[in-house]
C-alpha cells in the first residue's frame, strides 16, 4: 500500500514539474538559431565546398546541429579550428586526414590565350569574381578570388591555373623570434668596403 | 546574525564546497578554461543551487516529512533539480543564446552536478532551518563561482605556460586545483 | 619670450646619446652614382603610378610617378638621365624582399628641369590651403622623420578646432642620428623660413621648436634664425628644449610633453588642436614652395663602425652600398642599420636603396653594440612596464603573444604599442619583447585582411545565391504567366457565354492577377537594384587595396 | 634569412643579477638567526640549496632545457633559502627534502620553469609539509640553543635522538594555544602582560630575526629589485587589523607592533609576497594583494588552526592574482575617460581623410 502511495507521490509530483516544463517550452520558445552565424563568422567563406557541404553557411548550419566535425575546413586551417572549439566548447581536433595539408593563399588566373569564352568558369565561381560574356575572353577579379579551385575543373581547355600570392612588403610578417639563439648569431654579407668596389 | 555570518563563512571559504569538500569537480574541470565560461557557469549555478535548495527544503519538509517518505528523498531531490536546470536552460536559450552555446553540455550538466544534489542533502543532515538552506545553498554556490573564476584565471595563465608535455592538459588542471585546494586549507578553523 | 611648463611622460629611458661621432661634421654632398634605384613605395599610403617608359630621357626634378588618391605622394628624378628598367628590385626593408622600383642611369651632367616655385606667382595674396596641398602632393614632401607620411594630408584641419599650437619636430631622441642637428645648424634660415609658411598657412597660434637638450647648437641655431625674422616673433615661435628622455621624439610623448594634451589612439593630433612635422620636412617644404625643387635627396648620417662617420645629403636611390664605401665602412661590421639602433631594422641587402625615410645608416659591430645574450624566461620584474612611455603591461603582452594567444594579447592593448624599443632595452631578461609585439600584430593584421576578404566573399555568395533563387522564380512566374494569359483567353472565350453573375468573379481574378504580377514586377527591379549597389559596394574597396 | 627586430641596444641587466641580490638582502636576517638560535640553520641551507639545485637541473635536463644556463640565474637557490629559513632549523633533513622537491619540482618546474608558477613555490613546500607533519613543523627552538654544532647536525640527520627539551612554543603559538583554550585563559594575559618574558615586542628573539629581514627588504626597496606597493600594503593592513582587534579588546589579541615582529610577518611581507612571477604586477594588483595578503595572515595566524598564516595568505593571494592583474591594469597614456567620444572623434578624422 505504502509503496503505491509512494508511487503516486512521485507521479503526481513527475506530473506538475512535467507540466511547468511543458509551459517553459511553449512560453521561452526559441526561434531560429543565431549560432549558426557566429560559425559562419569564422568559416573562411571561400565556398569551395571541401567539407563535402554545399558552401560555408550549410557547412556552420551542419555544425549547429551537431552533424558535422569542426575539423573538415582547409582553407580555415588550423586557426579556424581552434576558433570553432572555442566558440562552440567542443575538444580540438587537427585538420582532418585528407585535408592535412595548408595551402598557401592563391588565387586562380586564366590565361587569356587559351581562353575560349565558354562561360562555365562564370558559372562556377561562387562570388562572381570572375568577368566575361559567351564567346569573349573571361578575367579573374583578383582581389575577389577566394582560391576554391571550383573553376579548374569545368574549364574545357584547362586554362586556369591557381597562382600563390607573392610575399611583398606590404603583406610580408614579422616572424616569431628565435628563443635559443642569441641575435647577434645572424650572418651577415660582407661590408660594402670600397675594396670591394674596385673587384 | 554572527550565526549566519559564520554560515556563510564556513560554506564560502572554510569548507568551500569544490577545494575542501571535493563536490561539484566536473564543472569545476570542464568549464574553468575560459574566463568568460566560467562566468556563465557560476551565473547558472548559483541560480541553479540557490532555487535547488529552496525548492527541495519545501518537498522534504512539506511532501516528505510529514508523510514520512524520507527513504525517497534522493529521488524527489533529483527530480525536482532536474526540473530546476530545465527551466533555467530554456530561459538562458531565450535570454543569451551564446551563453548557452558556451556552456554547451554543461548547463544540464548542472543536473548531475553533484553539488547541487549535496548542497540539500547536507542542508538536511545539518538540521538547517528554510532561511539556513537558503544562506546556504546560496554561499555554498558562491563560494563555487569563487574557485571557478579564479580557477579561470589561473588556468588561462597555465595555458600559456611551457609545460612539460606530459603535464600538458588535465594533468597540470589537476596539479593546480590540487594547490588551490591546499591554499583553502590555510581557512581551517576559521569558522570557530 | 613666456617660459611655458613642460609635461614629463610615463617611462622613457635615459640613453648613451652617442652622437658626437658624426655630430661635428658639416653636412657634404654623396657623390652622383651612376645608377638610382627609385622604390615606388616612398611614402605611406597607395603607390603612386609611373608616368615614365624605359629608356625616356629624364632632367633632374622631373615626375617620375604620380600621386595616386589623396594619401600618395609623387615621385621625381633626383639626377637626369636615363630610365634603364621599371621592375621589382630588393629595396630597404627587414624582410630584405623586392618591390616595384624605377632605375635610372644617372647622365652625369645632373641638369634641373623647370622648376615652377609656388610662392613666385602667388607672393603678395594669402595661399589657399588646397593649392598648397595639391603642390606639396606633386612635389613628393612626406614626413622626413622616418614615418614617410604624406605632409600634405597633414595640413588640413580638423573642422572646428582652431590651431593652437604647430609643433616642430626637432628632438631627435634615438641614439647616433644627427642629421636634423646639423640641419637646423647649418640650414636654420631655411627651416625658419618654412615654419612662418607653415604657421601662416594653418594660421597657427604659435608655433615651437622643440629641440632635446643635448643639442645646444641646433637651438642657438635655430634662435639665431628667429631673431633675425620679424614674422617670427608676430607668429609667436620658439624654441623649447626639452630633456633629452627616449621617446622624446615620438608624437604623442612630444605633444604631451609640450602642451600637456594626451592624444588617444585613434585621434589624430589636429583634433587637439596639434599638428607636427620633423624640422628636415619643413626644410623639404620651404625648399619646395620657395624653390620648386621636389624631395629628391635627404640628408643622412652614417656612423658607427665606419673611417669617415658624417652627414651625407643622398640622392634619393642611392645604394645603402654607395654610401657606406664613401663612408669608408670597415670591413669586420657585422651588419648595418637603417635608421636608429632603437627603432631601425638591420639590413638583409646592401644594394637596397636610400628612401625618403633613411635618415641614418649605422654599421654594426660589437664595439658599438656588445652582443646581447640569448632570451631567457621573463620573471614578470615589470621594468618594461615601469619604461613603457605609453603605459603598456609589455609582460602581459609578451606572455601572450608568446604563445600565440593574439586576443588576449589585444585585451591588454597591443595595438597601443608604438614600438619604440624602451621594454626590450630594460628587460633583464635579454627578450625580443618588440618582435613579439611586431609578430603578434602582423599576425592580427593578416586575421584581419582575411576576415574582411571573407566578409566580402560572404556577401558576394549570399548575393550570387539571392539571384540564382530570383532568376528561378522569374522563371517558373514567366510560365505562370504564360498559363494565365491562355486561361484568360479562355475564360475571356467562355465569358460572353458564361451567366452574368460569373462575370464579377472573373474580373475580380483578373483584377488579382495584374495587382501580382505588378507586385512581382517592382520586386524584381528592387532586387537588380539591390544587386547592383552591391556589387558597387563590393567593387570600391579594392579599387582602393589594387590603386 | 630570419631577420630579428629593433632595438639593438640593451641595457646590461640581467636575472641573476636580482636574485643575487635577493641572496644578499637575507643575509643579515640569516646571520641574526645563527646567533640566536643555533647554527643549524646553516645545515639547513646547505641541504636545501643542494637539493633544489639538483632538482631544478633533473628537470632541466629531462626535458631537455639548458641546464647550466637556467640553474645560473639562481632562483632555485633563493627558493631553497626561504624553504630553509621557514623551516624549524631542527627539523630532519628528509623533511626539507621533500619541502625542495614539491617547490621546485611540483609547484615550479611542471609548470614550465621559472617565470610560469603560478604559486609561490617556497609556500608551497610550507603548506605541504605543515598538514604532512604537522608536530615536525612546530618545533622551534628555544632561544641561545647552546648545543655544540656537531650535535645540531646530528639531530637533523637523525643520528642523535630528537630531544623534546629543546624546543619551546613560539611566542605566536603560545598566545594562540592560550586564546583556543579557556582553561588557560588566565595563563594568556600573564603572556600579554608579562613583557619581560617576551622581550620588548615579539618576545624570545624573534624581534631581533624580523628586524634583520626588514633591514634586508629596505635594501631590497633601495636597489629597485622590489617595489614598495606589497610590503606597504602588506604592513598597513596587518597594522590595521592587529589595531582594531587589539583595541577592542586589549586582554585577547596581541598589539600590532608583536604581530608585525613576531613570526614570518616581515619575511612574508619583503620576500615572499613580493615574488614577481606568482604575485600581482600592475600597481594597483600588488596594493590589493599586500592587503589581503596582510589581512589573512593575521586571520589565520590568530583564529586559524595554524601556527603562522604567511604561507597560507600568501598562497590564497596568488590564487587571485591573474584576476587583479586584469582588472586593475593601468589607464594606457592619453586614453580617453569615455571610449564613445574617442569613437566618435576617430570617425570624423576619417571622414576628413578621404575627401
Amino acid at each position: 500500500m505504502e509503496i503505491l502511495v509512494a508511487i503516486s507521490v512521485m507521479a503526481l509530483g513527475a506530473l506538475v514539474l512535467g507540466s511547468a516544463i511543458g509551459y517553459a517550452a511553449i512560453r521561452f520558445k526559441v526561434e531560429g538559431d543565431p549560432v549558426v552565424e557566429k560559425i559562419n563568422a569564422i568559416l573562411p567563406q571561400t565556398q569551395c565546398g571541401q567539407c563535402s557541404y554545399p558552401g560555408c553557411k550549410p557547412y556552420a548550419e551542419a555544425i549547429a546541429r551537431g552533424e558535422a566535425e569542426i575539423n573538415l575546413c582547409p582553407p580555415g586551417g588550423d586557426e579556424g579550428v581552434h576558433q570553432l572549439s572555442e566558440l562552440l566548447g567542443r575538444e580540438y581536433k587537427p585538420l582532418a586526414e585528407e585535408s592535412q595539408t595548408e595551402k598557401k593563399a592563391s588565387v586562380a588566373l586564366i590565361d587569356e590565350a587559351d581562353c575560349i569564352g565558354c562561360t562555365l568558369c562564370i558559372q562556377a565561381c561562387p562570388v562572381d569574381a570572375i568577368l566575361g560574356a559567351a564567346k569573349q575572353m573571361h578575367t579573374v577579379i583578383i582581389p575577389l578570388c577566394t582560391g576554391c579551385e571550383l573553376c579548374i575543373a569545368p574549364c574545357p581547355v584547362d586554362c586556369i591555373a591557381m597562382k600563390p600570392l607573392p610575399e611583398t612588403p606590404e603583406n610580408w610578417e614579422w616572424p616569431y623570434p628565435q628563443i635559443d639563439k642569441s641575435p647577434d648569431a645572424a650572418t651577415h654579407a660582407p661590408m660594402p668596403t670600397a675594396a670591394a668596389d674596385i673587384q | 546574525m554572527t550565526a549566519y555570518l559564520f554560515l556563510i563563512i564556513g560554506a564560502v571559504l572554510v569548507n568551500n564546497i569544490v577545494l575542501v569538500q571535493i563536490l561539484g569537480l566536473c564543472p569545476f574541470m570542464g568549464v574553468s578554461k575560459k574566463l568568460e565560461t566560467a562566468f556563465g557557469m557560476s551565473v547558472a549555478t548559483t541560480f541553479v543551487l540557490t532555487l535547488a535548495t529552496g525548492s527541495c527544503f519545501i518537498i522534504d519538509h512539506y511532501l516528505l516529512l510529514p508523510f514520512g517518505f524520507e527513504y525517497l528523498r534522493t529521488l524527489a531531490f533529483i527530480v525536482t533539480i532536474a526540473a530546476v536546470v530545465q527551466l533555467t536552460e530554456m530561459v538562458i536559450a531565450r535570454t543569451s543564446p551564446v551563453l548557452q552555446q558556451t556552456l554547451g553540455i554543461y548547463l544540464p550538466l548542472i543536473t548531475t552536478n553533484c553539488a547541487v544534489l549535496g548542497v540539500p542533502l547536507i542542508n538536511i543532515s545539518h538540521r538547517h532551518d528554510f532561511v539556513e538552506s537558503l544562506l546556504f545553498g546560496m554561499a555554498s554556490a558562491i563560494g563555487f563561482s569563487l574557485v571557478l573564476l579564479l580557477f579561470a584565471g589561473i588556468r588561462e595563465r597555465v595555458e600559456a605556460a611551457d609545460v612539460p608535455r606530459p603535464f600538458k592538459g588535465s594533468a597540470i588542471t589537476m596539479i593546480t586545483a590540487g594547490l588551490m585546494s591546499l591554499a583553502f586549507m590555510g581557512f581551517a578553523g576559521l569558522n570557530r | 619670450m613666456s617660459k611655458k611648463k613642460l609635461f614629463s611622460f610615463l617611462g622613457g629611458i635615459k640613453l648613451a646619446h652617442r652622437k658626437e661621432y658624426s655630430s661635428e661634421k658639416a653636412i657634404a654632398p654623396l657623390p652622383m652614382p651612376k645608377k638610382l634605384i627609385l622604390p615606388l613605395r616612398q611614402s605611406a599610403g597607395s603607390l603612386p603610378a609611373p608616368i615614365v617608359q624605359v629608356g625616356e630621357k629624364v632632367n633632374k626634378g622631373q615626375c617620375l610617378a604620380a600621386a595616386e588618391g589623396w594619401i600618395s605622394a609623387s615621385l621625381h628624378a633626383p639626377t637626369s638621365g636615363t630610365i634603364r628598367d621599371i621592375g621589382d628590385y630588393p629595396i630597404a626593408h627587414p624582410s630584405g624582399l623586392v618591390a616595384p622600383c624605377i632605375v635610372i642611369e644617372a647622365d652625369g651632367e645632373d641638369a634641373w628641369g623647370e622648376r615652377q616655385p609656388l610662392l613666385e606667382h602667388a607672393d603678395s595674396e594669402r595661399l589657399d590651403p588646397e593649392t598648397v596641398q595639391r603642390y606639396l602632393q606633386s612635389m613628393g614632401v612626406v614626413g622626413m622623420g622616418g614615418a614617410v607620411f604624406p605632409s600634405h594630408v597633414k595640413l588640413s584641419k580638423a573642422p572646428g578646432v582652431p590651431l593652437e599650437t604647430l609643433i616642430v619636430n626637432g628632438a631627435e631622441c634615438e641614439p647616433f642620428i644627427t642629421c636634423d642637428d646639423r640641419l637646423m645648424r647649418e640650414r636654420a634660415a631655411e627651416i625658419v623660413s618654412g615654419i612662418i609658411f607653415l604657421a601662416e598657412l594653418l594660421e597657427a597660434k604659435e608655433s615651437v621648436v622643440a629641440i632635446e637638450d643635448n643639442k645646444p647648437e641646433a637651438a642657438a641655431a635655430m634662435r639665431a634664425a628667429l631673431a633675425a625674422r620679424l614674422e617670427a616673433t608676430a607668429n609667436h615661435i620658439r624654441v623649447v628644449v626639452i630633456p633629452a628622455v627616449y621617446p622624446a621624439g615620438s608624437l604623442k610623448q612630444l605633444i604631451y610633453t609640450l602642451t600637456g594634451k594626451r592624444a588617444p589612439a585613434g585621434v589624430l593630433p589636429p583634433q587637439l588642436g596639434v599638428q607636427c612635422f620633423n624640422t628636415a620636412t619643413v626644410y623639404a617644404i620651404w625648399q619646395a614652395v620657395a624653390r620648386g625643387e621636389p624631395v629628391i635627396s635627404r640628408i643622412v648620417t652614417v656612423t658607427g663602425n665606419v673611417g669617415r662617420p658624417g652627414n651625407l645629403e643622398v640622392p634619393l636611390g642611392a645604394s645603402v652600398a654607395d654610401v657606406l664605401q664613401y663612408a669608408e665602412a670597415r670591413p669586420e661590421s657585422d651588419g648595418c642599420l637603417v635608421g636608429g639602433p632603437m627603432m631601425g631594422f638591420l639590413l638583409p641587402d646592401y644594394d637596397a636603396p636610400i628612401g625618403k625615410g633613411a635618415n641614418c645608416l649605422i654599421a654594426r659591430s660589437p664595439q658599438f653594440f656588445p652582443h646581447k645574450a640569448p632570451e631567457s624566461p621573463c620573471i614578470r620584474c615589470t621594468n618594461c612596464a615601469q619604461a613603457c612611455p605609453q603605459g603598456l603591461l609589455p609582460y602581459e603582452m609578451y606572455w601572450w603573444s608568446r604563445a600565440r594567444d593574439f586576443a588576449k594579447a589585444e585585451r591588454h592593448n597591443l595595438q597601443e604599442c608604438i614600438e619604440c624599443g624602451c621594454c626590450s632595452y630594460v628587460c633583464p631578461s635579454s627578450i625580443p619583447l618588440v618582435q613579439y609585439f611586431r609578430f603578434a600584430k602582423d599576425a592580427l593584421r593578416t586575421a584581419a585582411t582575411k576576415k574582411e576578404m571573407a566578409d566580402q566573399a560572404r556577401e558576394r555568395f549570399e548575393f550570387r545565391q539571392f539571384r540564382a533563387e530570383r532568376e528561378k522564380t522569374e522563371r517558373t512566374q514567366k510560365l505562370a504567366q504564360a498559363a494565365k494569359q491562355q486561361s484568360a483567353k479562355l475564360a475571356a472565350e467562355n465569358a460572353n457565354a458564361a451567366p452574368a453573375e460569373d462575370l464579377d468573379e472573373t474580373r475580380k481574378q483578373a483584377l488579382i492577377a495584374a495587382a501580382i504580377e505588378r507586385v512581382a514586377g517592382e520586386r524584381a527591379k528592387v532586387g537588380c537594384d539591390e544587386g547592383a549597389n552591391a556589387t558597387e559596394a563590393a567593387l570600391a574597396p579594392n579599387h582602393g587595396n589594387s590603386a | 634569412m630570419n631577420p630579428f627586430s629593433a632595438p639593438y641596444l640593451h641595457r646590461p641587466t640581467s636575472v641573476n643579477r636580482s636574485m643575487n641580490l635577493v641572496l644578499v638582502a637575507l643575509l643579515p636576517g640569516i646571520l641574526v638567526y645563527l646567533t640566536l638560535f643555533g647554527s643549524a640553520l646553516i645545515v639547513q641551507i646547505f641541504i636545501a640549496s643542494v637539493s633544489a639545485l639538483f632538482f631544478e637541473a633533473l628537470l632541466l635536463y629531462w626535458r631537455g632545457r639548458p641546464v647550466r644556463e637556467r640553474l645560473s640565474d639562481h632562483s632555485a637557490l633563493v627558493t631553497a633559502w626561504l624553504i630553509a629559513l621557514t623551516f624549524p632549523p631542527l627539523s630532519p633533513w628528509w623533511l626539507t627534502v621533500i619541502g625542495v622537491f614539491f617547490a621546485i619540482v611540483v609547484a615550479k618546474q611542471l609548470y614550465g620553469g621559472l617565470g610560469q608558477n603560478p604559486f609561490n613555490p617556497a609556500m608551497i613546500a610550507f603548506a605541504v609539509c605543515i598538514i604532512a607533519f604537522p608536530a615536525l613543523m612546530s618545533q622551534w627552538p628555544a632561544q641561545g640553543l647552546n648545543l655544540p654544532f656537531r650535535e645540531q647536525a646530528e639531530i637533523i640527520f637523525g643520528l642523535a635522538p630528537r630531544l623534546d627539551a629543546l624546543t619551546s612554543a613560539t611566542p605566536l603559538d603560545a598566545i594562540k594555544t592560550a586564546l583556543k583554550t579557556d582553561a588557560l585563559y588566565d595563563n594568556l594575559q600573564k603572556l600579554l602582560m608579562n613583557q619581560n618574558l617576551y622581550g620588548t615586542f615579539a618576545g624570545r628573539g624573534w624581534e631581533w630575526v624580523t628586524t634583520a629581514y626588514l633591514c634586508g627588504g629596505v635594501f631590497l626597496l633601495i636597489m629597485g629589485v622590489i617595489t614598495w606597493h606589497v610590503p606597504v600594503a602588506f604592513i598597513v593592513s596587518m597594522s590595521a587589523i592587529a589595531f582594531i582587534c587589539w583595541l577592542i579588546e586589549p586582554s585577547r589579541f596581541a598589539n600590532p607592533l608583536f604581530h608585525l615582529f613576531s613570526g614570518g610577518a616581515m619575511l612574508g611581507a619583503f620576500f615572499i609576497a613580493t615574488d614577481p612571477v606568482s604575485g600581482c604586477a600592475t600597481p594597483r594588483g600588488k596594493l590589493i594583494f599586500g592587503a589581503g595578503a596582510g589581512l589573512l595572515a593575521y586571520l589565520i595566524r590568530v583564529f586559524g588552526s595554524f601556527p603562522d598564516g604567511i604561507a597560507f595568505s600568501v598562497l590564497i593571494m596568488n590564487m587571485t592574482a591573474p584576476l587583479l592583474d586584469l582588472y586593475c591594469q593601468p589607464k594606457v597614456f592619453g586614453a580617453l575617460p569615455s571610449m564613445p567620444v574617442k569613437k566618435d572623434l576617430a570617425a570624423k578624422v576619417k571622414e576628413e581623410e578621404s575627401p
